[in-house]
């Protein structure tokens, strides 16, 4: 086990599934010379050269497109979306051909397909250029969407991802390339589709995914100070959601925060306290609370982009909130 | 060409038509759903073109696809049973006629999304190259298709990798009820290749002689390394856009003018005339089309839905 | 008042916004000489002509984005998506410019454009053409999202659509073209971002919208039978949201069914749920349940498709089970 | 060309120039946050193509907008109040960088999504159209933006409608870090033009005065109803793509070779030549330029934050 950073970790899973797999190689715009936009495919380029490390145009609909191609000959494509906001412009390949060709076509059609993408707030960014729009993607049967919050999970995951023969969608966040985390070195996976509890707890469950794990993490351990332990569960995908541990944890504690980066209108927290009440009825001793972003295009201004977006004391609150109510 | 190749070609273009009239029935039936494109009037297209490829050159196309289904190989019992919704058609009946495929057969689909499948045509392009096979890729299209912005995408990063694609486009001189040149810029489809610095040819798709000689020699140049090319084969459809066409944008003269031009009987005069076939060898084959179409029909209409369970299969390979 | 079909309502609300307003125009696939996909546009390309009923070529990013330039420039056009389906194709023209000029650009650029597009499943049309994927759109703030279910609401509603300054999403749903109600002649206006009671009654509350309202009604037609009392509210906008006669209705009845067409998860229904919960949880006497399309997408064959989509019965039972639940 | 005009022109390059480098410093000191992508070396570009424009004639660039800003008329002030985010910006400190805008100037942004605002350009011109005004839309962008398919499907409907958009492609060679050639098929951008039958011209970007003099045809031309046209300006940037750019995709030497080629220093050597200015009368519009730079990020810098509840305006017109 190594402490490294989660940029470090999405690189590395990156590059041990290039070396193992020969059918594995990388698209995208900036992948390649650049060493990708955010540093993760740095040195990839020279050591696997550009047949392997693909770098593009700027043209979305075609890169996934072309992945999409790619993958169905038997490939391993891992394309990457320099942001999750362009992938409004390549929407259409990638819930209305990647997520749908395989059962459209009665099974004939195979896509082990990875789109990495960026998403996220937080960087003065704007409107266009900061979103988490997450849920919009998850709301496609046919996709996998995956969206660690641990550099660990990140490798694990993304190596998953790679092998896995369905179309997935990868999420990360920006703003956490550079959290740092125990990983296992190597050969290491987790399999797609699973929540896990992240911190333990008895007292309120807090259910989020992706950056805002941190978020409720720090939360919780200023709530600890006063008493209150948080079990945190992290639901690392989207779609196939994995309520097991959630519904586990609050059938203990019996009151939940959904804490999500997203607006809230539409959000995951509407999912996610939807089947909690749909599977848990009996256990719900106050109402769920959801934490998301304000329902507002992200502004330029850093005061007002951090009012927008949820913070330690709205996780906080929320917590005492569902413990008083 | 052989002899008994002229002859195939004959037949599969005699099926094509059988198939797409007897598909216009069993829709007015109500036996076939959805959308219905018949490629009716288009069948030298597809054939000269499929028939100059090997086994291991892949094919993909749009909605209008079942002709191409047909010249790739498959059973016309199969596409019958995919238009019927069948377990035995094609895609299981999960696809419906725009999405008829074999990919056992190098048919990559059926695609009703306009343009969408040339950004991957593209990429089973790369999947090609990138393992070092000298397969070719050929990619059909409409003349409405050249509009949207897929084509510049797929079309550019082809060149740029100089990728093993045939891109076709059927300029069948319409997008639904809009004339080529009321929604392209340039009414030479082949003028749009410039852009990419892309050899180009304009091919006339009524004769189906024609197509094959063009399409052998591109593709053949294409496997050879020369890059992608674009192809623009003249054609028309007889029929409308789809069932239910009110075809107010072109006039029953029109169609007619070209109607007289049909491809499969300037491919029977072709062959007689040049000794190829004698009338009666061409109205057997006539015949047998039609039986297999007949045959096809039975088949379909004898066939099982799917299960229910199948609803919920194949959303994922990985449960 | 005119017992008409829904699919004259819309081309009556349309006709009328054109004679009263010049700067009204309609763009699009085939709206013109082909007098629309639907016939919704049919006569209108003689009357107006070429410049106001105006072809466009298959090019979706293309159409909305000279749709939002035109509206810049103080126009009000009304551009038709074919489907909703192809709103993908211009995903980002949507949500990242339509939705989000006017706040990004500190109010000064405004944008009365009104988007018509046709959705809904149950034609056989297979995967990619037949997704209710209204949710992902209500999703981003800055547009509205509006979905009539009556032949009424829907001349009202895009009445005020193309009177509104503001970007709407107006949503139609193909097999509703077809149904016949009384609409009211001439200048007829119903404000977006209402909710509404369709259907008065004490037992259950079923929130819907747009095609399920139909069903909704026939379900709540046979529950009457049983002595059921079903009332029936419709959204009509799905952003911005109003509660308030869902609330009402739910504080007197305790018990909700939702029903959407679209995919559940991450669904319509999601929202209202986690909304009712949390602004009404002590008005809560059984788990709010949710009945939606089933998740996948949707194949061609016919029992297959029906299978997959919410059906009259699937919403008795639901209410059956909020009732004894 | 009035002499006085020449002299405002190289204020405004002299401004633009003093401007970004300003920013710079202020983004190292974390005042400016995001993105920020510098307009030096492009000066003469928007410069001299915004001079040929009329006051009604509509301008819509990318994210690389600073330039273009001063050039249609923002006060400096404006621009970097923006620029820090405060309410005094052009945008009220909710835009930034990316999306400068004053559309009472006519200038309509400042976009961010790589090629999304040629088709709402193409919008533009078409309300002009519709309503029968004599006005023509500017439309810029980058060289990486004509391979993305908004330019296709907008410069096509240009073309179909005829409408009066200058296409105005700002080639400085690379998209970040990949070079034109490596992106586009084809290296000259104007031979995209003739796959929507449209005119073009290559211009020397780096050189004011042809960029003006090639405005003034071009844009005269499209008034009088020629229909749209593309213009090639070739320049170059001197700085990373943005602030932070490991500029690994070229070398110094090829920056350096073409900071020799510096259009302000180009035009001041044509001023003096021509006998239009003295070095005296330049240094002080230097002076001033530096000047107004100066009391613009004073002002940027007292100008007070927006108010919290503004987070919650303008996100519709109607509540
Ligand atoms: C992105 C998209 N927009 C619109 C449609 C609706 N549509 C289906 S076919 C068609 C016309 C296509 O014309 P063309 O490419 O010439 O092919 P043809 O039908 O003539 O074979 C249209 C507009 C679609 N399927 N996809
Ligand atoms: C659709 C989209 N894809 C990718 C990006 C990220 N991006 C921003 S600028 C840029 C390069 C654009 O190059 P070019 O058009 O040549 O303009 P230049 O920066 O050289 O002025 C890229 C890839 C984006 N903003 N939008
Ligand atoms: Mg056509
Ligand atoms: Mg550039």
């Amino acid at each position: 086990m190594a402490r490294i950073t989660m940029r470090e970790a999405i690189s590395q899973a990156l590059w041990e599934e290039m070396e193992r797999d020969p059918s594995v190689f990388i698209l995208g715009e900036e992948v390649g010379v650049w060493g990708g936009t955010y540093a993760v495919t740095k040195g990839f380029y020279d050591h696997f050269g550009p047949e392997r490390v693909r770098d593009t145009p700027i043209a979305e609909s075609g890169i996934i497109g072309a992945a999409i191609g790619a993958a169905l000959t038997g490939l391993r494509p891992v394309a990457e979306l320099m942001t999750i906001n362009f992938a409004f412009s390549a929407m259409d390949h990638i819930v209305n051909q990647a997520a749908k060709l395989h059962y459209m076509f009665g099974g004939q059609m195979v896509l082990p397909l990875v789109i990495r993408a960026v998403g996220g707030g937080g960087r003065q960014l704007g409107a266009t250029h900061s979103q988490t729009p997450d849920a919009i993607f998850a709301h496609f049967p046919g996709l996998k969407v995956v969206a660690p919050g641990t550099p660990a999970d990140a490798k694990g995951l993304l190596k998953s991802a790679i092998r896995s023969n369905d179309p997935i969608l990868f999420i990360e966040h920006a703003t956490l390339y550079q959290m740092r985390g125990e990983v296992p070195e190597g050969d290491y996976t987790i399999p797609i589709g699973k929540s896990t509890v992240q911190r333990a707890g008895k007292d309120v469950t807090i259910v989020t995914y992706s950056k805002m794990l941190e978020i409720s993490l720090k939360a919780a351990e200023q709530l600890s100070k006063e008493g209150i332990e948080v079990e945190i569960v992290d639901l690392r995908t989207l779609r196939p959601l994995d309520m097991d541990p959630v519904l586990e944890s609050f059938k203990k504690t019996n009151r939940a925060v959904i804490v999500e980066e997203g607006w809230k209108s539409y959000g995951v927290g509407a999912e996610i306290a939807a089947r909690i009440y749909e599977e848990a009825f009996d256990y719900v001793d106050a109402p769920i609370r959801r934490v998301a972003q304000k329902e507002v295009p992200l502004p330029y201004n850093r005061t007002l982009e951090q009012m927008a977006l949820p913070k330690v004391e709205d996780v906080v609150q929320a917590v005492r909130e569902v413990l008083n109510g | 060409m052989e002899k008994d190749e002229y002859l195939r070609m004959y037949k599969e273009m005699v099926i094509i038509r059988r198939l797409e009239e007897r598909s216009a029935e069993l829709y007015q039936q109500g036996k076939i759903g959805g959308f219905l494109h018949l490629y009716i009037g288009q069948e030298a297209v597809s054939t000269g073109l499929i028939s100059a490829r090997k086994p291991q050159d892949r094919v993909i196309t749009a909605y209008r696809d079942h002709g191409v289904a047909i010249n790739c190989g498959l059973s016309a019992r199969e596409v019958m049973a995919e238009l019927l919704g069948k377990a035995t058609g094609c895609s299981k009946g999960k696809g419906g006629s725009m999405h008829l495929a074999d990919v056992t057969k190098n048919f990559w689909g059926g695609h009703a999304i306009v343009g969408a499948h040339l950004p991957i045509a593209t990429g089973l392009a790369l999947g090609d190259a990138y393992t070092g096979q000298k397969n070719v890729t050929i990619c059909m299209f409409g003349d409405g298709a050249t509009n949207i912005g897929y084509f510049h995408e797929a079309l550019n990063m082809s060149k740029i990798w100089n990728l093993p694609v045939l891109w076709v486009c059927e300029n069948n001189q319409y997008g639904m009820g809009t004339a080529v040149e009321r929604a392209s810029a340039v009414s030479e489809i082949i003028q749009k290749a410039q852009a990419y610095g892309m050899p180009s040819r304009r091919v006339d798709g009524m004769d189906v002689v024609a197509m094959r000689q063009a399409a052998e020699e591109m593709i053949e140049a294409i496997r050879e390394g020369a890059g992608p090319m674009l192809m623009e084969a003249m054609t028309y459809r007889f029929r409308g856009h789809s069932m239910g066409d009110p075809e107010r944008y072109r006039k029953p003269e029109e169609v007619h003018r070209y109607q007289e031009n049909d491809p499969i009987g300037i491919f029977r005069q072709y062959l007689q005339e040049n000794g190829i076939a004698t009338e009666e060898a061409l109205n057997q084959l006539d015949d047998e089309a039609e039986a297999i179409v007949e045959d096809a029909v039975q088949f379909a209409e004898a066939s099982p839905e799917p299960q229910p369970h199948e609803l919920f299969e194949h959303i994922y390979v990985e449960a």
